[in-house]
């Protein structure tokens, strides 16, 4: 594979048009469809540029229907082609919940291995952007409990670059949430560095007091917590899970076991959400380690609030540091 | 006797062994090979000038709106706009061939035509000013909510304009939708359930061309978009989206059409987007200025001067009423949204369900103590 | 409304009818709509009759087309009616996630409470019937964590009765989810008892030792297992949660904290389903009373298999008991 | 130069301002007034005899497959079965219109199009059998799994097709769908993208009357099925679906077109289900026996037999031979499904992933376990 060697800086969507650019360079059989990916290079810009340089028939304007979009990339995916597919906002990947559920996640088992589907879904997820109404979803639990499917979110732009890399050469589908509000953050990574794989947590900051469990979007604000909490007394882990499915049991449960107290922070709605499994998972795996019962900070029970209330909704360092603070310390740091 | 034993009139029962012949004569329902034009024909005279003035008074203020509103994503007091800038005639002909007991079902791009049936431009634009979803009271103002996730607005116009005619109610339906949304599946379950219903619900469909960057030549390979109608059993109309007097006569015509029991109609309304798809987007990416330029010379606006100002229907002293008006707008406009919104953090709270759960009162409370806290430090 | 006054012996399939009946007789804006809800009575015969006894504009057959069924029922209910929506199959309302998501579940929302849409939405759901692929899944979860939605879910004949005429009575939508294994279990229940509020669980059976919380098709199995379970030496207690949103933190709390052990049962897949959010909130909330973590005995985390194999893929008494054995007893019973 | 520089070769870039006509002529997409026929028409003589009877072999061999996977199900050994009786014409022909790379996209009701290919009984009823989702290698048969969720298989069907095109393969997708399923938003989009694509594909809808309970009337209120297609700029072809040597005709024709770079085609063929949707349903609830008598007398064996004996291109002997190799193949049915099969339970663990993650190890040791203990118990 074609890979750079010095490090740059560059920002979480360059780095991901970096990624399409080098796989579609490596793979002949990797092929963009979506809405607008052709000469505008999608609405955030991540398929800049790769029609010019590969052609139409390799990055195509659809029409305009995600079902169909999806659905026909599971038949180029069936001749052998490597599909990846460009949802444009997360809440307008929800008409392709059929094709997603009832053939994505299931081919392969339904046809006992004869018919693997290696598509890569990009889904550009979240809020905190001022998105109007239907461009802030974080639809990642529709995804996570589907079983079939790799659901991966990158929360740093070296990830985003080596976990899209890694995700398009895997022979499942995964799905590829992308944190919206980070596209645009600069950082420099070195795009030669060896592909992470699917599936493993990144312990992003040590800490003894508690660890806070997060990804995607909300790994920038548990950094600034965790920052905050020194403060008050408190040394935070934070532990950015990067993939939710396969769920890396291995990491967490050590993370946790090591420092007896965890806060699962994400921001989207906390009933039926990620953080309600991890907590669950934590537990069973933890539960005589735990000083205190696994806590989730995120966002409220409600749709996603116009963009002027959208701060009210998101976790913030005051309300993850509330719940550091209910972590029962009783018993000592 | 119900509405629906005669839900499609006009179709026999299936198909017979060994038939011959389509269940029923498609010849009416495909539309005329050029789009219908009035300004500038025959048909021009036989038009209502008031009408006309009335059209052409809209238009212009519907100019300006655009423009203001354009400004205002400038000024930072709109999140985004989606301009109709071009498009004015499909906008206001939509508003005004519509009765007040009639529901408007717009897009997302269609605030023009919910300003113009006569909604505040203020309670029209809250969702992209970014301080509510809805603005207005779609009950009161017999407008839906601006819908953003394209074409799901199409099967919501069939429900309610069945739903009125299940009580004896005439009303009709008016949905918005541009030719990129005539590829969703919603839009063909829409106008299959409208036609197998037989409901009364016009569908106007606006097609500029593009759907942000992607052309008409790969959205759709139809003769026409208006060519669809047929595959549903109910007629299609092909309109230069242009001329408002065409725009006009075309919907007036498939509204009250629909309001007498005949049935639903697909209308494609030639147009084109002369503005980028929104403020954020950069339309040089994908086309060409000369493009733009050729239809910038079809404008509604100077379609209408150009052909009746010679007929003396348009005069100096409504072009200057006109602009007066459109002035006076663009000013309320500036004013209004120069003051900041006042909002309330528990609205986050209120109307998810009809009573708060159990869980929403404690995170409502939650809030609230995180605000005082929060007010107490500044303090 | 009226209501017959004495009990009566019935299948669950019966009892729904009769909930429509009823509904539809005591309230002329009830609508039913649905894929063969007329002449056929709907593949499972919920809707017998009722084109029969109403008219085809009270009881519809509508054109294939989920979506369309939903966004049509959206209008309806936009214009003062109360549509009672029938999905044949479970997998088969994934076609209409887009409407139930962004519209269904957010109308109210959106329109600052100008627009509810008292819309109850008929889902048969799960396994056990021997249903070939995409007639078995059990899609709970992808609804209880869509704020903006009641997830309810009868166990019983009597409940099947009353919460059907509580959700198309409510005016928030309801997604009713019908367990279509229990459609043929008669029971002898009375219409003339008051109808259950939505949001209360029922407590099925008491006991000391441990509580199974469970609901719908798993409820029998459940009350199975407890009576198995008393061999052991175990006095189980059976809670059924009968509405999964909202949820009633109240009643399992209680419960929870007065047995101290807690295994959650279902048979959709485990990670990311709903058991998960049951035992968070619990461990929440009743940490320092649980003498072993709350378990979760679930389907496993594969696409529902086929028909001769089911059996291997549903929790069955055996796999409640082992579940029951892990619950840390050397404190004592 | 790519392939999609001419994905719609006819269409001319979108609307010009003030546009006359339509982008392209919609005449040729528009089906004939009448369903195509060959048998009892000048068209029988010009056929290949060696076809007919090709067609009358298959047809019998069909009906008896038909016959027996009923028998199965009241002998419990499906576990369900949704006979083609009736429509056997269509599932003979598109077996046998395609080429050995050419992929089969059927849906639940297809088994025998799948069984014409060449796939074993025994495979092709794994899923109404319970013992499998699919029993057949759908890459060696180049046959997709049968499609219970309606009209999903079709972009598929387009995918695939598009996929084979670019890399440069003559490689045509044929997909089979209801008239019910038309309605599906899937059936839309897959019919758009192919159109735009100029993809390779073939959409062959079997209008049998009824989805399940619900009649055409109530699905569709369209001149035709047929006349969906100008809408999306294919053409329509309407055919008697119980006419073998038409269906063969229709769908070759179809077939080599979309070979040669000539794009997809719509094809709506006039059938009847004459038995209930399935073993399970009880179609005395929603349809008269007067119209199935009817339909029966316009058998597609029958029809063969009527316009072919006399013609001497059917014989006794092909007659005879027909009917021992249905019986045959109905032997080796009953056979093979009385045979009960082995299934392993990890099996439920393979194929969710390339690789078992280590939540599914847990969950298959974990099944393991509980086998060896009920295994000892039993001991
Ligand atoms: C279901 C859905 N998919 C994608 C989008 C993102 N999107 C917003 S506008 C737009 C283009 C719409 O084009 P068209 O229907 O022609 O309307 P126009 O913008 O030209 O008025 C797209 C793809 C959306 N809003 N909804
Ligand atoms: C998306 C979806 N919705 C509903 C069903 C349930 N269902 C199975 S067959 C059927 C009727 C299909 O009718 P048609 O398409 O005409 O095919 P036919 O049965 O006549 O061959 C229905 C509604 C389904 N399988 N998929
Ligand atoms: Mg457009
Ligand atoms: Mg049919």
């Amino acid at each position: 594979m074609t890979t750079a060697v010095s490090t740059r800086t560059s920002t979480m969507a360059q780095a991901l048009n970096s990624a399409l650019r080098d796989e579609m360079r490596a793979d002949p059989t990797v092929h963009v469809l979506g809405e607008d990916v052709g000469a505008l290079g999608g609405v955030f810009r991540i398929t800049d540029g790769l029609t010019a340089e590969f052609g139409e028939d390799r990055c195509l304007n659809t029409p305009l229907a995600e079902a169909g979009i999806l659905g026909t990339a599971i038949g180029m995916a069936m001749y052998g082609l490597r599909p990846v597919v460009e949802m444009q906002f997360d809440a307008f990947a929800y008409p392709a919940m059929e094709q997603l559920v009832s053939h994505v996640a299931k081919m392969r088992n339904r046809t006992a291995g004869k018919l693997p589907l290696p598509i890569t879904i990009r889904i550009p997820y979240g809020g905190g952007i001022g998105g109007v109404e239907h461009h802030s979803d974080s639809s990642e639990a529709y995804y996570a409990q589907t079983p079939g499917l790799h659901v991966v979110t990158p929360a740093t732009v070296e990830d985003a670059y080596g976990l899209l890399r890694a995700s398009i050469a895997s022979d499942d589908p995964v799905i590829f949430l992308e944190p919206k509000r980070l596209y645009w953050g600069k950082a420099e990574w070195d795009p030669s560095v060896a592909v992470p794989p699917v599936g493993r947590a990144a312990l992003r900051r040590d800490g003894r007091s508690a660890v806070l469990i997060t990804y995607g979007p909300s790994l920038p604000v548990c950094l600034e917590a965790a920052e905050a909490a020194k403060a008050e007394g408190w040394d935070l882990a934070v532990l950015d899970l990067r993939t939710l499915v396969p769920f890396d049991d291995e990491t967490v449960a050590r993370v946790v076991r090591s420092v007896g107290r965890a806060v699962v922070v994400h921001e989207s709605t906390g009933f039926g959400g990620v953080g309600a499994e991890i907590a669950a998972r934590v537990t069973e795996r933890c539960f005589h380690h735990l000083a205190a019962p696994v806590l989730r900070v995120t966002g409220f029970d409600i749709p996603y609030p116009p963009p002027m209330l959208e701060h009210h909704h998101l976790p913030g360092v005051d309300r993850i540091l509330d719940a550091v603070a209910r972590l029962q310390w009783e018993d000592g740091r | 006797m119900t509405v629906l034993d005669h839900r499609h009139p006009d179709t026999v029962p299936g198909w017979l062994p060994g038939a011959t012949g389509p269940r029923t004569d498609p010849a009416p329902l495909l539309p005329d090979a050029s789009p219908l034009r009035i300004l500038g024909t025959e048909a021009q005279a036989k038009t209502d000038p008031a009408l006309l003035r009335e059209l052409y008074r809209r238009l212009v203020v519907g100019r300006r709106y655009n423009q203001q509103a354009t400004t205002l994503t400038k000024q930072g007091r709109l999140a985004v706009y989606p301009a109709s800038t071009g498009q004015e005639a499909c906008e206001v002909a939509a508003a005004l061939a519509l009765r007040p007991q009639d529901w408007l079902f717009p897009s997302y791009r269609d605030t023009l035509a919910v300003v113009s049936r006569g909604v505040d431009p203020l309670e029209a634009l809250t969702l992209l000013r970014g301080s509510a979803h809805t603005g207005y009271d779609p009950v009161a103002t017999r407008t839906a909510p601006l819908s953003t996730p394209l074409a799901t607005q199409a099967p919501h116009a069939v429900g309610l304009a069945h739903a009125a005619r299940l009580r004896g109610e005439q009303v009709v339906a008016l949905t918005m939708l541009g030719d990129g949304g005539t590829s969703e599946g919603d839009f063909h379950e829409a106008l299959n359930f409208a036609a197998v219903l037989h409901a009364p619900v016009v569908f106007l469909v606006q097609n500029n061309g593009y759907a942000i960057s992607v052309p008409l030549t790969q959205q759709s390979a139809a003769p026409s978009l208006a060519h669809k109608a047929v595959g549903y059993g109910m007629p299609g109309r092909l309109v230069d989206g242009n001329d408002a007097a065409a725009m006009h006569a075309v919907l007036s015509e498939a509204v009250e059409r629909a309001r007498s029991g005949g049935g639903p109609t697909l209308i494609e309304a030639l147009t084109y987007r002369v503005e980028a798809h929104t403020n954020a987007d950069d339309a040089t990416r994908y086309r060409e200025d000369a493009e733009v330029t050729a239809w910038r010379e079809h404008d509604p606006i100077l379609m209408m001067e150009r052909h009746l100002r010679p007929a003396g229907v348009i005069d100096d002293q409504l072009v200057q009423e006109a602009a007066e008006e459109a002035e006076a707008l663009a000013a309320r406009m500036r004013a209004e949204f120069h003051a900041e919104p006042v909002l309330d953090p528990q609205s986050l709270f209120t109307h998810v369900y009809a009573e708060m759960t159990p869980q929403l009162r404690e995170q409502a409370a939650q809030l609230a103590a995180e605000l005082a806290a929060e007010a107490e430090v500044e303090a």
